[in-house]
């Protein structure tokens, strides 16, 4: 069976049926829901494995499927498919790890009320993600951007009656949103500037050379190319969804969610397509680099906000205690290396990352799912505790993952992910910060993760929850198992000497092997600094365990300030709540007042006014003076009071009065010379 | 022709101002039926015969009735008199108001150049009009005629429902 | 192409039906709902006949029905549709029935209300497809009375004094409209919409009207219009009517008298006065600009229900005008390189009318979903509907708490909703013709998505609090109200084409005048 | 002067007698038959010109008198029912009380 662009479809379609079996279901049918969502992602990986195949056969091709959506003017709104390897192995990635976790949500939501609710959601937000993947067309991947928000959204809610988590969840999606304001400016403007959004068509997408260069070559008025300005105002979308600084806020706070969803959505896919989304318009993002005198590339622009990512989430993971938010300030630190190394100008290294990142990471959400289902849902690690003994399973497994995640040499997927944006970096010419930021959170990450697993799977039980604790039903710990040998394999995808997947993803049928000894230097220092760091870490956390749940974080008796202040991550969510929060709702009773008051005022005057004037139209209804100046008259239902003061009831008044200005009438215009 | 119109205008005018300052409603009627007849003569002078006699039927014929019934009707009996002028403060500020109007009607009749020939008389037939009614004219006929079955409809249940409206306000 | 009068039908089937009510005095209360409800129906189906019928290619008026009415006036009874006419005749097919449902709970004088419901079905239809001013104005005004009653009889505790202040606003824009209208009269001696259309393209009717005087015209127009809709700072009646307007009424308002607004910008002042309204469309622009922030703005900080469904009311209406004023103004004032100038304007045009007008059906569905939502929670909790008094209503009635957060997704314009795809257009063609207009109302579109979510969390997440507790999800007869509705959204989301196909050929014409 | 002129004046003469009647009596029979006076003095105007016109064939202001008197019979009926109705609600048909209206 050959799956080309125009089958492309039935991959979101898949778990989309899921999703409305899900949603049409009685309250009864959780077997179903689930094995819908399973199967359907199961059917959904077998067809991308098929797309894969087809995209390895010419992997610089561009297999695309358009048609039209709807009639516009002359033309139409024109929506689309591509399959290319970055399509497929997107598609790969996404399937596999989904389907796992869909297995292991089944242990781990198997008491919840509204299970077959969580299966409806998963699976609408894998079609929403697998939909974004095949798109063709930057409105197609818009639309599914903002439906795997808005699975975001309510998979955050999932435990709507917890307020935290309803706020988290609104909160993660207002942040996004803001980022996705500026997406959808850039994607009007794009629309504007070339008149389709297909990628490619033929030679008319927007990522195709002849708009490449008419974009390179237009110059605004500030200085920018347009494709640079087009180019930030579409990372602002995936700032908001990638949680890279300022917007990272959301993310962890998204940790509200049931963990397979942390795992699914807030660190292998979702919180990934940001990256992906770059590394699919990389040919608009770059193609103001042939310009030498501008004021700034795009691409700069990436790479600091990455370096400044990645090296933040990995100073305030070191202080969290909640182990999910440990992970999930990982998950924004290591983002940030993959924007990173999209900014230096290696967006396959950066796939690289997402791809391994996606199954490690996926693999420590599901371990610290398992520890905290064992737990009896105690997150916070200074209560847990010499897990290893009970959960060997979890614990090996974990384990693997902690060590992908910190970069440990050679064997580890992380390792060479890792080094292939590094070696990038240091091949940048613009600035050797980024560079420098990326090692200092390489120290930092297996710093922090060495304090985690200390903490949480070393020493004694600490709480009554994590002695009892026993390790999790097959259904949870096989997709761990199979994720821990993903973790360990996929390294050897792309390894220096064998960089298969770089070449497949540049479109190279050729696999062109370098020597390891290419960039020996860097790779050493950066053996060097993951050591340290694990040794910093055993050092302080693993040689003296900690004896009880309230024992102060060495840390934190180490320098308090420093420790509080990054505990408190750096105080951006008081920051924002003091002014951007402050001052959007200032603006709303601003202009509810302004409404009330202004608006409003303007009227009740105009009602004051023609109150005077009813009133001076009255000859001899004093009261009616007294009265109406100190009636507070309510806007025109005031004023026709006070006109109704001129209504006398007096039958002959009226016919005095219509005489008279009669008389006056004709005086009037007699006097005034006729017409 | 002059005389016998001024002939008629005197003798409607004179009804119609004693009319209004009698202090015997009855009278006051009566004397307006006369005035109404007047206003019928100046219809037939003026050759539009058959608005004469839609004048007499209706004003003489029916309103004077109509009139007659409800003075009889509103009055507690016959000997008690209504003041002609209610209040010395009326009078004057309505015969001020009324000679302003004529001031300015008067004026503005006198300084207006009237250039039309005064012709003979010409007669419009009752057929010619019945034409003009039936034919351009028919969509105001009908609304004309809704108007008076409303109305007819609207004194009837104005007059026949006040004693409901009494306990209600009683209540 | 149609023995029938269908258009005829169409308006004064409602109309039949009010008149078969007020005959039958004594009609069960269960018996007129079921009359009233078929026949407020009977209109979407000739609707639908109308629309099966209708030749989308041909962007004249079609199923013209024109006779001679009141000769010395010259003034016609003439009907005729477009796309843009059946587009909100089918919506008030919808909506109408939709609404009628709503209120099929009511006790109170149940005849009354659904023969006055019906008078202002019928008045809204024709406003939609008169093509003489004379008895379209007659439409227009009449819709005024039962709308009045309507407020005034079954409203909240606020409901005459708002029912007033909606009347006395809308009557005196209508004046000026009416005025102006007996000045263009008096010019040119017609008074039908294609024969004035076709004077003012030729510019006749500037030369009748004079310079000074067509300007007078255009603001005694404008101003009738623009209370209605409402634009920007004509709006203060909308928020405490909406809000005091019992359940069908205010989904009926929403959605289709807020359109007959639009409709008039869209008939009456454009065609009418194109370069007036180019003259004017700077500020104007700035006026729609400001109903869609400050609308959204205001909505946020409301915590009544249904007065934040009304401000948001104004901010999607603000759209749909933000596109017109950009389009009339034609995007002068841009720089652009002169080769592409010409086909980029006519295209961003193009958008933007067509944003303007799927913006118009897709907010008459979701907005009046919303109504009802609001007036499902009102029900059931003794008529409050503070935010505050709610929690967790999810937790209770996970199926409501479903199809209103729908409703609301719509709303907020989620992509595979229908709410999107007029808002995109809208959103592409005002940037291709006014760049920094879009980028000021996204400032709304942030606001809406803001407050919508604030209310979605607060009423229905959380834990069960005030009126959540034992809060009765929905029963068939609810359920039937709001999923047709649902259903379309989800449709017309997937599928524009069905709504797009119908109007695309008339915005072509439009964007290359 | 001409007839017409003549017409006219009388026209005008009727219709201030009419007005000063409505202004000054208090009683409402007589107020409406003042009006009918008013109305009575304006039909004689259609007449004078339909007579003096130009366009003597058509008959216009005939039948627009015609419909005036219609619509005025309608008013008196309507008028003096209300003049009953008030009179039995309140026991008097003076104007001046007649003033539920009153704002």
């Amino acid at each position: 069976m050959i799956i080309s662009a125009q089958h492309l479809w039935l991959i979101p379609a898949l778990p989309l049926l899921a999703a409305g079996i899900g949603a049409l279901t009685p309250r009864g049918g959780r077997s179903l829901s689930a094995g819908a969502a399973i199967a359907a992602m199961v059917a959904a990986f077998i067809l991308s494995c098929l797309a894969l195949r087809t995209a390895l056969i010419d992997p610089a091709a561009h297999q695309t499927f358009n048609f039209a959506w709807f009639d516009l003017g002359h033309g139409a709104v024109r929506l689309g498919f591509l399959l290319d390897p970055l399509t497929a192995f997107m598609c790969v990635m996404v399937t596999f790890v989904g389907a796992l976790i869909f297995i292991f949500s089944t242990g781990y939501m198997k008491d919840d009320a509204n299970f077959k609710q969580f299966f409806c959601f998963l699976s609408l937000f894998a079609a929403a993600m697998l939909g974004l993947l095949v798109a063709n067309s930057l409105l197609l991947l818009f639309i599914c951007w903002e439906l795997v928000g808005l699975a975001s959204y309510l998979l955050i809610g999932f435990w709507f009656h917890k307020p935290s988590a309803a706020a988290a969840a609104k909160k993660a999606f207002i942040t996004t949103r803001i980022g996705d304001l500026g997406f959808l400016f850039g994607i009007l403007w794009l629309y504007d500037a070339r008149g389709t959004l297909l990628f490619f068509d033929g030679g008319h997408g927007v990522l195709e050379a002849a708009s490449l260069s008419a974009m390179a070559g237009t110059t605004l008025s500030c200085g920018l190319a347009l494709s640079t300005a087009i180019g930030l105002l579409i990372f602002c979308g995936a700032v908001g969804k990638s949680g890279q600084f300022p917007l990272h806020v959301w993310l962890p706070d998204a940790m509200e969610g049931p963990t397979p969803v942390s795992a699914l959505i807030h660190a292998a896919t979702m919180v990934a397509a940001g990256v992906f989304l770059i590394a699919r318009v990389y040919p608009l993002m770059s193609a103001d680099q042939v310009l030498a005198s501008v004021p700034v590339h795009a691409l700069t622009v990436v790479a600091f906000i990455g370096g400044i990512t990645a090296l933040m989430g990995a100073c305030i993971a070191v202080a969290q205690n909640d182990i999910k938010r440990v992970l999930a300030f990982s998950t924004v630190s290591q983002l940030g290396y993959m924007m990173l190394a999209l900014g230096v100008g290696s967006w396959v290294a950066a796939i690289f990352h997402l791809l391994t990142h996606a199954f490690f990471k996926a693999l420590l959400f599901l371990g610290a799912g398992s520890v905290i289902h064992a737990a009896h849902h105690e997150q916070d690690m200074r209560s847990l505790g010499g897990l290893r003994g009970p959960m060997k399973t979890t614990f090996a497994t974990f384990a693997i993952g902690m060590m992908a995640l910190a970069g440990v040499p050679f064997l580890f997927s992380g390792f060479w992910s890792k080094e292939a944006i590094l070696h990038a970096a240091l091949e940048w010419d613009v600035s050797i910060l980024p560079l420098i930021m990326g090692l200092a959170a390489v120290v930092l990450t297996a710093f922090y993760m060495t304090r985690l697993v200390a903490e949480v799977f070393f020493g004694k039980a600490r709480s009554h929850a994590a002695e009892h604790a026993h390790e999790s039903p097959a259904t949870m710990t096989i997709p761990l198992v199979i994720l821990a040998a993903c973790a360990i394999a996929l390294g050897f995808l792309g390894t220096p000497a064998f960089p298969w997947l770089q070449a497949k993803l540049l479109g190279e049928a050729e696999v062109h092997g370098h020597s390891l000894l290419v960039g020996a230097g860097l790779m050493g220092l950066s053996i060097v600094l993951v050591a340290l760091g694990l040794g910093a870490g055993w050092a302080i956390y693993g040689r003296k365990l900690r004896q009880s749940a309230t024992a102060k974080d060495p840390l934190e008796t180490a320098s308090p300030p420093l420790f509080a202040a990054l505990a408190a991550r750096l105080g951006f969510d008081e920051l924002y709540a003091a002014t951007v929060g402050r001052a959007n709702l200032a603006f709303g009773a601003l202009s509810a007042g302004f409404d009330r008051y202004v608006l409003g005022g303007t009227i009740s005057f105009l009602t004051r006014f023609a109150h005077f004037t009813g009133v001076v139209s009255l000859e001899n209804d004093e009261s009616g003076l007294n009265a109406g100046f100190n009636a507070t008259s309510e806007k025109l239902r005031g004023a026709g009071q006070s006109y109704s003061k001129a209504q006398t009831g007096d039958a002959h008044g009226y016919l005095r009065v219509l005489a008279l200005a009669f008389v006056v009438l004709v005086l009037l215009v007699v006097l005034g010379g006729g017409r | 022709m002059i005389f016998a119109l001024i002939t008629i205008a005197l003798f409607t005018l004179a009804a119609a101002a004693i009319a209004m300052s009698l202090r015997n409603l009855v009278h006051s009627a009566l004397l307006l039926v006369v005035s109404w007849a007047g206003v019928a003569m100046f219809y037939l002078w003026a050759g539009a015969e058959f608005l004469a006699f839609a004048q007499a039927l209706i004003y003489l014929g029916a309103i004077s009735m109509v009139v007659l019934f409800a003075v009889l009707l509103t009055r507690r009996s016959l000997a008690e008199l209504d003041p002609a002028i209610d209040g010395k403060w009326r009078g004057v500020t309505a015969l001020y108001t009324g000679g302003a109007v004529a001031a300015v009607l008067f004026g503005a009749v006198l300084f207006t150049p009237l250039n039309f020939a005064a012709g003979p008389v010409r007669s419009f037939t009752v057929r010619q009009l019945g034409e003009q009614l039936m034919g351009p004219q028919v969509a105001a006929v009908l609304v004309v005629g809704v108007i008076l079955t409303v109305a007819l409809l609207g004194g009837v249940v104005l007059a026949a429902a006040s004693r409901r409206h009494d306990k209600e306000d009683a209540s | 192409m149609n023995s029938l009068p269908l258009l005829s039908l169409l308006v004064f089937a409602p109309w039949a039906g009010a008149l078969v009510l007020a005959l039958l005095p004594r009609l069960s209360p269960s018996a007129s709902r079921g009359l009233a409800l078929g026949t407020s129906l009977s209109t979407l189906l000739f609707g639908l006949i109308a629309c099966s019928d209708f030749n989308p290619a041909a962007t004249a008026y079609q199923f013209v029905e024109v006779h001679n009415w009141i000769r010395a006036l010259g003034v016609h009874y003439y009907l005729g549709l477009d796309g843009m006419s059946l587009l909100l005749v089918l919506l008030t097919g919808l909506v109408a029935p939709a609404a009628l449902l709503a209120s099929w709970r009511l006790e109170r004088d149940v005849r009354l209300f659904n023969l006055l419901f019906l008078l202002l079905q019928g008045a809204a239809l024709g406003v939609f497809l008169a093509l003489d001013f004379f008895h379209w104005f007659i439409f227009w005004e009449l819709s005024l009375v039962p709308a009045f009653f309507l407020i005034k009889l079954w409203g909240g505790p606020g409901a005459p004094r708002a029912a007033y202040q909606f009347v006395i606003y809308t009557l005196a824009g209508s004046a000026f409209m009416l005025a102006a209208f007996a000045a263009i009269y008096g010019a040119t001696g017609s008074l039908s919409f294609p024969q004035l259309a076709h004077a003012a393209a030729g510019g006749e009717l500037a030369a009748a009207l004079g310079p000074w005087w067509i300007k007078i015209v255009f603001v005694g127009v404008f101003l009738g219009l623009a209370v209605k809709v409402p634009l920007f700072p004509f709006h203060t009646w909308l928020p405490s009517a909406y809000a005091e307007a019992p359940t069908g009424a205010s989904m009926f308002l929403t959605g289709i008298m807020s359109k007959m607004g639009v409709y008039g910008f869209f008939r009456l002042l454009w065609p009418l006065f194109p370069a007036q309204l180019h003259a004017a469309s700077g500020v104007l622009l700035w006026l729609a600009l400001a109903g869609v922030v400050l609308g959204a703005f205001a909505a946020m900080a409301q915590t009544d229900l249904k007065r934040m469904i009304a401000y948001s009311s104004i901010n999607h209406v603000s759209y749909c005008l933000l596109a017109l004023f950009a389009v009339a103004g034609g995007g002068s004032e841009l720089a652009r390189d002169s080769a592409a100038t010409s086909a980029a304007l006519t295209s961003a045009k193009e958008a933007a009318l067509s944003g303007a007008l799927l913006q118009m059906f897709n907010h008459g569905l979701s907005a009046s979903a919303l109504f009802f939502c609001a007036g499902i929670l009102a029900s059931r909790n003794n008529g409050n509907r503070g935010l505050a008094d709610y929690g967790g209503v999810r937790t209770s009635a996970p199926l409501f708490a479903g199809l209103c957060g729908l409703a609301m997704f719509s709303s907020i314009g989620l992509p595979g909703l229908n709410g999107f795809v007029g808002e995109f257009l809208i959103f592409r063609g005002v940037f291709g013709l006014v760049p920094y207009a879009a980028a000021v109302a996204c400032l709304g579109l942030f606001a809406t998505a803001y407050f919508l979510l604030t209310f979605w969390q607060k009423v229905f997440h959380g834990p069960v609090a005030g009126g959540g507790k034992n809060f009765a999800d929905l029963d068939g007869l609810e359920l039937a109200t709001l999923l047709p509705g649902i259903v379309l959204m989800f449709l017309l989301g997937l599928a524009p084409q069905l709504l797009a196909g119908l109007i695309n050929p008339l915005v072509t014409t439009w964007a290359a005048k | 002067m001409s007839p017409l002129h003549i017409c006219l004046l009388f026209s005008s003469a009727l219709f201030c007698i009419g007005l000063v009647g409505a202004l000054a009596r208090s009683n409402t029979i007589l107020v409406l038959l003042g009006i009918e006076l008013m109305l009575n003095a304006a039909n004689i105007n259609f007449i004078a010109f339909w007579r003096y016109g130009p366009n003597h064939a058509d008959g216009t202001g005939i039948i627009f008198v015609l419909f005036s008197i219609a619509v005025a019979a309608a008013e008196a009926a309507v008028g003096l029912a209300l003049v009953i109705a008030i009179y039995r609600h309140r026991q008097t048909i003076r104007l001046q009380e007649a003033n539920t209206l009153k704002g």
